[in-house]
């Protein structure tokens, strides 16, 4: 059996196992940290001095709240939320366990990415379709979100690498995945082999999201 | 029905506090149209975005059919504006949506279904010449096709009232009339309220009733469309309706011609302008006419002419024959000239 | 209390077990294989982190862990008051201090740099070490959970660098000596016999242990794993794979 | 000079491929104006975006004072468009900074030094009317001053050509008027050259010597202002020229009119304007002229008038008074009706 | 002493140098990823099909360089780069030894959210100044980067932010800083008042970091 044979068959399963990890933090925790960081983004856009629900106090809070999260280191923020943690899905530990830390550290920073994209969109057409007395929710919907989806889509793609490089601490709170792999194999263990195949993978996989993500924003942007 | 009561509007900048709108009064009673003219600046936009509350007046009241809207609480402000569509100057379309979509989401939001979406979306674009641009992005559009969408936009809304800020400045004379047309039809047939700014005066002898002219944030003259064009006051009025009926001759020339006789304008309401008075003239008096500059304005309520001639002949004769015209109904006004401008 | 204990009792055929990355995780792994054919799954949660495994267990994530010595175990059960208790030593990882410019540790000179794992269970024994030796003096209080912080004599001024454990023998050019596990030194290729200028007691007070919440102290599962692990196979496997910079220590 | 052979360009979008600009042909000799006009979408602005390759042609070449642009190596062709100003139809101007800096910004960039940049913005500024909103940001400003701002911008690079799209269209009559005097004055004083795109034939007939008439991509038809404007032969041509000169009279109108005589179109040249000529037809023949709609052009190279008069008599009289008309220079054109439009 | 003063006495020392710390490798490490982010976003903007100086090869390649290193979990780049680091720095401990990951961390993510930033800008503006003759370096300098300046401070402020939690990471290499005295002291030896002092202290420094950023971009941003 040759080196490589013998690599693949030792490795293969462990690889996938992780590259399933990975996909499952991400894709999950994704989808929930843009639940949060949407409408958050939103909240801290509309309600900011001078917009359209203006309410400096709401403004702040959702800032400070924010940025509270933000400024926590994620190892911290992964302990100091055990409990909740606990509360939220019955585990601290694996895939399940770092869910809601992932989340708590993505949402906000999805938030500040969706802040600055739709701050972005022209005061114009949001003020026309004010002027048809089209409700604030469908403006948000159809106006605001609308034209900020060539933003909206390249800061969720940088949310996304962003977030693939989180899930590799995640493995402090044993839920595995690529970048864990990568640290533990890779690092503490001298398997060359491993980290250089776990590391290709993962370009792979952020490439191909960046590509993604470029070629969406593309298609939608019309000017 | 729109009625401004004493609205004002500031804006402070670091240039200063800019008094945009002074203490205006406006009336557009239901099934009027109203134009507001004056020059660059003058406050005229910031005056229609005060109607529909975009800019929240510093003072003063604003009602829609009889609602008075600066008080209003948010929900039924909303209530309000969806019976009121408008025309913006920089024509505000979605940049991520077709021609088609930037008409048809502003009628689905409204609460309008889908095959009457369909429908209107249609009808408009077709009214507005561009059904077969209906898959294009507005940066794929000229400048006065994407002012068709956004006059097409604020149609399919089919509002009771409807303010426009320069909808057809982008617009060649061909599309501009046929817009004009459109909203001069949906107003006799729909009995649409339309308050519109505009510094084409065609647009105003076409399709208002009554208009306003604004100078530095005061209206500093208004009348019904007829008065304004025959005997308007204000310097600025004065200056726009030279603009079509071109009444400006150099005082040179006036000067040089009042040495053989006498240079006059003379205006004509309705009937008067049919009979062939100057010939007349020609013939009663010994006074050759000639004509310098000549307009024959047909408005929306009636036909207003303008001529200016030189009435050559001895004074005295000319001076007959002014008399005669006056004794017609015509309105006259004997132009002095200065040899050095 | 009782009644969720009584639902959260010992699975008899599966039971869950974390370790940190490394020779912990490797080790388990095998003592699983062992388990297996006995009737007893193990399931592995690594960690990289030296909290979690902790508070994992005693919110009964975890059925058992592998990766501390007993110094901080107490630690930990005093700060956050838990019950958790060793039941079965497992390995002693020794450390030695090297150094790439120095023959002796006596030629350390006033001032010296000195690298050490920045992870409180390797730290504390970095700087047990020294002071074991004589070269710093540690507040009487933490002397088995100290950290840099912690030391009140220090005669040689020594400037201690934190550094991750696994690093510091690529990193042991840049300072005038280090403490390294011996497993980190011998992937690196460094000899603990013919290039450490100290190397740890054999009295060391820091062997690892398998932990349990104490309610299962007794578990006949739980003691059908520490049988797996303190087998034959397990130590012929550490002597091979860690060539003596593990040792098994159970026997002890 | 500008000069474009043979020039089209296509754009590709979903709804297909449009042929925006179709084998244009134009030349604008130093120190003239050439004006553009036609529909909204006819190709106008894409036809002057080729001038100065932001539109890389599909096909064609296209001359500067001489110099070949389109196989141009880049350094060279921003030499050349260093002396090419443009007026864009929606400004173009940065956000962030303000109407002094906007000018300013660019100057600077092209070289001019600290006291020359300062001179020339505040000599532009005043000569817009904007002095007063050095400071002001574009969106703190109406749609007017924005365009002035952009006006200004390309008027202080002081280019030997200018390209204008549609520079005035967002201006008031008495603005316009004071920017075209201005561009007549610089072509007058400096010999620059201008190809400028309007729809407003006041443009055209105040500056331009050149007209080129463009409909679906083409140039339909092209000459001199005096001849477009005397003898204009395409329909969209005159359909141009009835906004000015107001031709359209309704058929219908038309028709019961002929009953008591002839309806006729009569155009005049340069001197003949200033002769009494309808006078002098009614005491000549037994026919009453009753002007029906009139206007006299001034154009940038002479004077161009228009009347449509109603000859009032019996069929024999009017022929002669006719052939008169014709006989003292003057084109005729018989205006028939039909009693159903 | 109460317990308070022996607190402060005890920590006020350590913790007053991890801010030291911290704000040497926040500033240092933004410096120059700005350095390196910025031109790399304008690059990556510029080169894309259809732009000014529109280089498919240049794009692709700058796109996946980016994409590599943003795919590698800063954990793995840290000792990845040791002897680049050496190379660079001399040293690959402390403060000065952690400078050149957190750039090689920091820079393709600022490229990012600049290309997202350099993307909103209109389009009439560069061509105006295309019409110009002005040169393209002075287009990127004087339209493309003011004109986006509001996005940029916002990307920058969301950068920084970022980067202070990746310095917390940077206690692996003997750095230090607040992150590090956070997780080491508060997390791993339980000194929960050192824990919250110093998070705390971050939570102040993100929201004064923040607040400046939102301010400055508000005061640029004129529409
Ligand atoms: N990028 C593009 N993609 C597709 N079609 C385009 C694009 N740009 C322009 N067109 C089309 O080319 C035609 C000519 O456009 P252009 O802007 O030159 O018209 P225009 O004569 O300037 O009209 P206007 O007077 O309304 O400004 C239009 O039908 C327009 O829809
Ligand atoms: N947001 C603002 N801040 C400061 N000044 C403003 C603001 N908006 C408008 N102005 C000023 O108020 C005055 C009136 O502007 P407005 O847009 O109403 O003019 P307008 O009559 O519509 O002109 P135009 O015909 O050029 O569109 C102008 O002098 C303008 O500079
Ligand atoms: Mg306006
Ligand atoms: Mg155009």
């Amino acid at each position: 059996m040759s080196r490589t044979d013998q690599f693949v068959e030792q490795w293969l399963p462990i690889i996938g196992e992780s590259v399933v990890e990975t996909f499952q933090m991400v894709s999950i925790s994704l989808f929930f940290s843009v639940l949060i960081g949407i409408p958050l983004g939103i909240l801290i856009v509309l309600t900011r001095p001078g917009q359209a629900l203006a309410n400096k106090f709401i403004y702040q809070l959702t800032n400070l709240i924010i940025n509270i999260v933000r400024s926590i280191p994620f190892i911290i923020l992964l302990f100091f939320i055990l409990p909740f943690t606990k509360l939220i899905v019955g585990t601290t530990i694996g895939v399940q366990g770092v869910i809601v830390p992932l989340v708590i550290y993505t949402a906000p920073y999805i938030a500040r990415l969706m802040e600055s994209a739709l701050l972005e969109v022209e005061n114009g057409v949001i003020e026309a379709y004010t002027a048809m007395g089209i409700s604030t929710g469908a403006i948000i919907w159809n106006v605001l979100l609308r034209e900020a989806r060539p933003s909206i889509v390249l800061g969720l793609t940088i949310s996304t690498v962003s977030l693939i490089g989180a899930t590799a601490m995640a493995g402090m709170v044993g839920a595995g995945g690529l970048g864990d792999l990568a640290y533990r194999f890779g690092h503490l263990r001298y398997e060359v082999d491993v980290m250089y195949a776990t590391v290709v993978i993962l370009i792979i996989l952020v490439q191909s999201i960046q590509s993604i993500g470029n070629r969406i924003a593309a298609n939608i942007k019309k000017d | 029905m729109i009625v401004l009561e004493n609205v004002s509007k500031e804006f402070n900048s670091k240039s200063g506090t800019v008094k945009a709108v002074k203490q205006v009064n406006i009336r557009v009673n239901q099934g009027e149209i109203h134009g507001v003219i004056g020059y660059s600046g003058a406050g005229k936009s910031t005056l229609i975005r005060c109607v529909n509350l975009l800019e929240k007046p510093t003072e003063g009241k604003v009602f829609i059919n009889g609602v008075e809207l600066t008080s209003l609480p948010l929900p039924k402000l909303r209530k309000t504006r969806n019976k009121v569509g408008m025309i913006f100057q920089g024509f505000n379309l979605l940049k991520t949506a077709t021609v088609y979509d930037n008409i048809a989401i502003p009628l689905k939001l409204l609460g309008y279904n889908k095959d009457e979406v369909k429908k209107r979306v249609e009808q408009y674009l077709d009214i507005v010449g561009l059904t077969d641009k209906h898959t294009n992005y507005p940066n794929q559009l000229s400048g006065g096709q994407k002012q068709r969408v956004a006059i097409a936009r604020a149609l399919a809304q089919e509002p009771e009232v409807l303010l426009s800020d320069e909808a057809t400045s982008a617009l060649d004379p061909e599309t501009t009339d046929s817009i004009l047309d459109l909203l001069l039809k949906i107003n006799r047939e729909l009995g649409i309220t339309i308050l519109l700014i505009t510094h084409e005066m065609n647009v105003i002898q076409k399709i208002c009733d009554h208009v306003y002219v604004m100078e530095n944030g005061v209206i500093v003259e208004q009348d019904t469309a007829i008065n304004l064009f025959t005997k308007p006051t204000h310097p600025t009025t004065k200056k726009f309706l030279n603009t079509i009926s071109q009444r400006n001759l150099s005082n040179s020339l006036i000067a040089q011609l009042n040495v053989t006789g006498a240079v006059s304008r003379l205006t004509f309401v309705g009937e008067s302008t049919g009979k062939p008075l100057l010939a007349e003239v020609s013939q009663k008096f010994n006074v050759q006419p000639n004509i310098l500059t000549a307009n024959i304005i047909e408005l929306k309520n009636g036909i207003v002419g303008n001529i200016v001639v030189h009435l050559i002949g001895d004074k005295e004769q000319v001076k007959n024959a002014i008399h005669y015209l006056e004794a017609q109904g015509v309105a006259t006004e004997e132009l002095e000239g200065h040899s050095h401008e | 209390d009782d009644a969720t204990s009584e639902t959260k009792a010992i699975n008899e055929d599966k039971i869950v077990v974390g370790v940190t990355a490394g020779p912990h995780e490797q080790i388990v792994e095998v003592a699983a294989k062992v388990a297996a054919k006995d009737g007893l799954e193990v399931e592995l949660k690594v960690f990289s982190d030296y909290i979690l495994p902790n508070t994992a267990l005693s919110e009964e994530d975890l059925d058992a862990n592998s990766y501390q010595h007993e110094p901080f175990l107490d630690t930990f059960n005093e700060d956050h008051g838990t019950d958790l208790v060793p039941v079965g030593k497992t390995i002693l990882n020794p450390m030695g201090v090297y150094s790439d410019k120095y023959d002796s540790i006596d030629d350390l000179p006033d001032g010296a740099t000195f690298g050490l794992p920045n992870d409180p269970t390797n730290g504390a024994r970095a700087l047990y070490i020294l002071e074991e030796n004589g070269f710093i003096k540690i507040k009487k209080d933490k002397r088995e959970s100290a950290s840099i912080y912690d030391i009140e004599e220090n005669p040689k001024n020594l400037e201690f660098i934190e550094l991750e454990a696994a690093q510091i023998p690529k990193q042991l050019s840049e300072v005038d000596a280090a403490a390294i596990n011996t497993n980190f030194a011998l992937d690196a290729g460094i000899s603990p016999k013919e290039d450490s200028i100290l190397l740890e007691s054999s009295n060391s007070p820091y062997v690892n242990y398998i932990v349990v919440r104490a309610e299962n102290k007794d578990d006949p599962t739980i003691q059908k794993f520490i049988k797996a692990y303190q087998s034959e196979e397990v130590k012929k496997f550490i002597e091979e794979e860690f060539k003596g910079s593990v040792l098994p220590s159970w026997d002890e």
